[in-house]
């Protein structure tokens, strides 16, 4: 693992009117690192990555992508550069099939005149994809043209993360992927995001579980009332100093610039 | 003919031809009943009523319906998508005033008379829709205001002209029943295939299931609900020519209430009201469904104002079965 | 001296009463009285009844009612008394001792010409009347005109609503053609009814063996008169109905003496006598 | 007059009067920015239009306001419970033959033919509420049913009937500004009470809400919400009294769009179109803008085709204000 | 702590159609204890508690309250009998104020004739009765007249679970109290789950959380595929035995009835 920085932001704000939800957080993500982002409810973990990935516009703040600066302002943008992101709560559409919600934004035409004007789609190309990343990922989905409603917590979760793997070139970003999922489902998930770095991807993941930042992560950055107060190794933390870091009984002075 | 939606019974031998044949299969068991429905009625007027019978009848059930028909395949884009639009009435009615102008008084050939009605109409259409999304406003409200506008627009183009006497090209495509039926059934494919075939129409889908979700995943939702609206005001001015050509003359009191009409069909079919779901084939069988039951009625006699009880019940009643039929599945 | 009055008439979505509304204009203008058009763009007896207190608020000099119902306007007309407005009626009386003159159009009187006409020309066979709104009174005078003579003539006479709506009359007139061979003339309210009337019987090929009457004279209709395809239509003159109403209405300002009642009788025209009024 | 919603400036010292007090001002709060509209267009017209400038002209405009008013007085507890009941038109039409039928055919005394009326209006909303309820068909669908089918009951109650000069005692209902102001205030403050100081009216906000959330914390919904539609229905007919003693004269095709301009002057005032939120003093003001804008314009001799243009601007722009109000803080 | 059942549950199922979301589950609730019910996603936990407090009509199943036959086929029936429930993502109304909120269906309306004819509230006593509440439980909310949606996640947790103390006479069940809270909302909920005990209450508690059963409950019921799987002490079992129950990897013969 190198520790060539993937990703940087530096001095990200974000105000909701008088609000401030966001208060010129850094942060930096290195090549291959799987880096937590914890933080108690509103410490603005969910906006922090929405800010990064243009999902809503900066107050302030600078991206910097494979060391060059980067504009970054929709997340048609942040896909552009190779960060995909599951946002929480918002991973899929439930009226439509798994199929149409793997290649939502990025559906692919038909390679000839009819494509190209009319954008008539390539459904045995993306069908025939989707099914080889479903079995290198080891989902266990097989109808792939039902609706994503139809699917339990666990498999909805499972299609989400392959998004990551089937587009993500660079960064997954991962807003609470366990949240709402059961024991064994959230063993599923992780082993996921665990997996997305052998597909050679650095990731950004939201948790509110210290076991999961404790056994599948690089390093942690801990947010309150939305500014950075820590940023740790792993291996320097246990379970107690993480959560002293999140509620403010314990300082952590780090800055992650 | 033009619905998403997979029953749950998955297939599992994957591959493309299994793939198209399956979906196929799929739509048709969706729209089935609704088929049956509409044939059930056309029974019991044939058995209950001896002129029904006659081919022409049900030619002129087609006939008639094709202008609503029409105007609906729109509203159904446009309620897939997750919007409303209320204003295709007065649409309808200024691009009725419109063409009249343009062939009755600018003298314009019939094609590009039309061309212009249609671009007035998609125009009108995008303007609905970008207005919502530049403002934020919903899409009752807008259109709300839009139909209370658009009709004064109408009203004051209209005001002291005559428009009637148009050249027989262009009575030719209201006239009849082959020329409508082939129009109807023309924008229905050509919706149909939009809807379930093209890029921009499988996310009318997805718009209407979760704006947000969407637009996280990189659609351009501003943009793409611009063109659904846009595509609901060209099908209203297509309806609207149509319905000149019919009449033979414009007039700006034209269009009110088809609104309404256009979405109880779209319902009757078993679209959602509230977006993601639903397809053109169905809204076609919802309007003759409609159709019917007015032909059928005033075949037998029975006056406009039973005839809108009976209708006022119907809607409620074929929304009542599709909520029924998915609560016991 | 300078002068205003308000004019209300039916609607201002309807050729005819464009026609009258026009016709007052000019003469307003002619006069130099200052002509304030408050017509409503639909039929709507309530609005118009709010026009009409809006235009006694205004304190105008004289107001001309062309009333949508004439059974409205009882404590506007007090009002308009008691400030001493002078009121005149134009095509519908307003029974009130303040209305102090009508031009009068006798809708039951001008649709009974035109149901004699119809009894005239066909001998046998329904007649197919398409008629406005439910309850409306101008709608259903003309209905009764048509249907009372037809009626008397021992035919029987089918009525359908069609809320001025050009459409329904279109579809209304295939449905009762195709489902009622019996159907020998059809008579609409309303003129551009029966023009969607001659469009749906043209479609049929049944033109030829239907009598189609209208009602206002409208010029697409006197076209479609003189080329053989509507039968005839009632015309009652609007340029003379919207002079005269103003004239009136000056008269009584001035103090001078204005008739009761200025009967404008309904017109038959037909291809015979079309030429005249194009 | 009639709002639960708080201003997130909070109290800090509890105890009842200076709740109560607190309340007051919240409420005057969300109102004043609406009131400050409806000042200044009133002082547009003052200023541009010198007959404008009468007292008789302002009472006018509450007088013409009345009947719209009251009506969507019902429409504004409708959407805050999560309803839409595009059938208040059609209520009104039926109710106003039904009141002609009873004072000019059956000759009843005017207390009871008011009565009968209410009675009447009353019984079809609460069918609309009931038939949602019982059926679990959205309300859009329901009351678009409901719009089609009373309005032809309506027309077969009033054929063949002239049903016109009714007593003075009835026509007092509607003459002049007075009595409607009146019953106007009267409408809305009970109304607003209603929704601010019962049991069954702060429900309507929790059920607008969150239904489910509601239901499962014992709240009858299915009761409530018939209640709601009862209500609109109530005073859909109380309005359809009011024109009928207004006009002196009954006939069917009364009431036509009335829902919508009532929705209109809902929103325009700042009531969710989702429900869960406004209050009838808003809505007397958005009505009242509405009705100062027609009444001006038509002082300036602006034409109703141009005032309809007008109108459904100011619709879009009113709510476009309150959205982006909104947003900014 | 006696052994005395306060309620007995025994043969709940629910269909869905064709899908049977509970098969036969019985429930023991014993006087005073803390009892958790745990199971993977789509185990049919929030199924049994609606099924118990008449939220969803059972499709057979019987109910003893205090050892006697109980009608529960609402959520009234279920308030009546003193049964306060937190249903998961259905607590709280966010477009009206917190104290609308505590009384919603539960109104106090005044104590004269225009309480009883029209229903007229008593604002008054609602209020106090509230503060009153809130200091006892030690909840810092002061603006109580403020929209629920105003309110972070643990503070609308906190007044949901205030409720169950209000009104909550015998049995207060509680739908995954702490999902989606932060690390310091969940020890303040935990900690409110811990004193409805000492307001003697009978607590059902749904989670996904081994730690919060192992810490707070007394006995645990565990659900799979909609059937009764185990039923253990908390002393009897540890975390790694209770993942083995949910996910099926053990086998756990236990009934509870
Ligand atoms: N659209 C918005 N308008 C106003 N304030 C907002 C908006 N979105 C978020 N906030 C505020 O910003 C703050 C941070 O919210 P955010 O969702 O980022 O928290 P989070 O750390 O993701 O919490 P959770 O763990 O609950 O997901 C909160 O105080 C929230 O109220
Ligand atoms: N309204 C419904 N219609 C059909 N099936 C349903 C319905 N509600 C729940 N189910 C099914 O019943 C089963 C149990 O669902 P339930 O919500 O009780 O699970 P749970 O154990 O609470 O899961 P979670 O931990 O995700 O909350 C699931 O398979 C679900 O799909
Ligand atoms: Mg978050
Ligand atoms: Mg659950």
């Amino acid at each position: 693992m190198t520790t060539h920085p993937v990703l940087e932001a530096r001095g990200i704000s974000k105000h909701y009117g008088g609000i401030v939800a966001l208060d010129n957080v850094d942060l930096t993500l290195n090549e291959g690192e799987v880096l937590a982002v914890v933080g108690d409810n509103g410490a603005g973990k969910s906006t922090l990555i929405k800010a990064l990935t243009g999902a809503i516009p900066r107050t302030s703040g600078t991206i910097r992508f494979d060391g060059r600066e980067a504009q970054i302002d929709s997340p048609t943008d942040a896909k552009a550069a190779g960060i995909e992101t599951v946002y929480q709560d918002l991973a899929l559409v439930n009226e439509i099939p798994i199929t149409q919600n793997v290649f939502l934004g990025r559906e692919i035409v038909r390679d000839d005149w009819l494509g190209r004007i009319f954008g008539v789609l390539d459904f045995k190309r993306m069908d025939r994809e989707i099914r080889e990343l479903f079995a290198k990922l080891d989902i266990r989905i097989t109808d792939i043209y039902r609706d994503a409603q139809a699917f339990s917590g666990g498999q909805r979760q499972a299609v989400a993360l392959s998004k990551t793997v089937m587009f993500g070139k660079r960064v997954a970003i991962l807003d609470e992927p366990t949240a709402a999922l059961g024991v064994r489902e959230s063993q599923m998930a992780m082993d996921l995001v665990r997996s997305l770095k052998d597909h050679g991807l650095s990731v950004i993941m939201i948790t509110h579980n210290m076991q999961h930042v404790l056994n599948y992560c690089d390093r942690v950055m801990v947010l309150r009332l939305g500014r950075l107060t820590a940023v740790r190794r792993v291996e320097e933390v246990d379970g107690d100093t993480l959560v002293g870091l999140i509620t403010g009984t314990i300082d952590g002075d780090a800055q992650d610039g | 003919m033009a619905d998403t939606r997979n029953s749950s019974t998955a297939v599992s031998n994957p591959g493309a031809t299994s793939r198209s044949l399956d979906r196929l299969r799929h739509e048709f068991m969706q729209i089935w009943q609704v088929l049956a429905a509409l044939a059930l009625i056309y029974l019991v007027f044939f058995l209950l009523s001896p002129p029904f019978r006659s081919l022409d009848t049900l030619l002129s059930i087609f006939g008639q319906a094709a202008i609503l028909a029409v105007l609906a395949c729109g509203t159904t884009v446009v309620l897939i998508s997750g919007g409303l639009d209320l204003s295709v009435g007065s649409i309808f009615a200024v691009v009725g005033v419109c063409v009249g102008i343009l062939l009755a008084e600018m003298e314009l050939p019939v094609w590009l008379a039309v061309l212009g009605g249609l671009g007035i109409g998609a125009a009108l259409g995008a303007l609905n829709g970008i207005v919502q999304v530049a403002t934020g406003v919903p899409a009752f409200i807008v259109t709300l205001g839009g139909l209370t506008a658009y009709k004064g627009v109408a009203e004051i183009l209209a005001s002291g002209r005559d428009l009637s006497r148009f050249p027989d090209g262009f009575q030719a495509l209201g006239s009849g029943y082959v020329v409508p039926m082939g129009i109807m059934f023309a924008a229905a494919l050509l919706t149909g295939l939009f809807l379930t075939r093209t890029r921009l129409g499988i996310r009318a889908f997805a718009i209407g299931g979760n704006e947000e979700v969407a637009r996280l995943a990189g659609v351009p939702v501003k943009r793409s609900r611009v063109c659904y609206y846009m595509l609901g005001g060209l099908l209203a001015a297509l309806a609207a020519i149509m319905e000149v050509a019919k009449l033979n003359f414009a007039m700006p009191a034209r269009g009110q209430s088809y609104e309404l009409f256009a979405i109880a069909a779209v319902v009757i079919g078993g679209t959602s009201l509230f977006g993601g779901r639903g397809g053109v084939g169905k809204t076609l069988i919802g309007m003759l469904i409609m159709q019917t039951i007015t032909v059928g009625l005033s075949y037998m006699g029975v006056g406009t104002s039973y005839q809108r009880i009976a209708i006022g019940i119907i809607i409620i009643a074929a929304v009542y079965w599709d909520v029924w039929r998915r609560s016991t599945r | 001296q300078d002068l205003r009055i308000a004019y209300t008439g039916y609607s201002t979505d309807n050729t005819f009463w464009i026609g009258v509304a026009n016709a007052a204009a000019a003469e307003a203008e002619a006069q130099d009285v200052e002509f304030i058009d408050m017509t409503a763009s639909s039929p709507d007896s309530a609005a118009q009844r709010d026009a009409v207190d809006r235009a006694i608020d205004m304190g105008v000099d004289g107001i001309i009612i062309g009333s949508v119902d004439n059974r409205a306007f009882d404590a506007s007309l007090e009002a308009a008394a008691a400030k001493g407005i002078p009121v005149v009626a134009v095509d519908t009386g307003i029974d009130h001792p303040h209305v102090s003159s009508l031009v009068q159009t006798d809708n039951l009187a001008a649709a009974g010409i035109a149901g004699d006409y119809i009894v005239d020309q066909i001998d046998g066979g329904k007649v197919l009347i398409l008629g406005g709104s439910a309850g409306h009174q101008t709608g259903n005078a003309r209905r009764d005109g048509v249907l009372n003579a037809a009626e008397a003539a021992g035919h029987e006479v089918i009525f359908q609503i069609c809320d001025w709506q050009d459409a329904c009359a279109f579809e209304t007139t295939t449905n009762f053609l195709q489902s009622d061979p019996e159907i020998t003339a059809i008579f609409s309210a309303w003129d551009p009814g029966a023009l969607a009337a001659v469009s749906a019987a043209k479609a049929l090929g049944r033109l030829d063996d239907l009598v189609i009457v209208g009602f206002d004279g409208n010029p697409a209709n006197l076209v479609a008169i003189a080329e053989g395809e509507q039968s005839a239509t009632i015309k009652q003159d609007n340029t003379r109905m919207g002079t005269e109403s103003v004239r009136n209405l000056l008269a009584v300002i001035n103090g001078e003496e204005a008739p009761a009642v200025v009967p404008i009788d309904g017109i038959l025209i037909t291809a015979d006598n079309v030429a005249e009024y194009q």
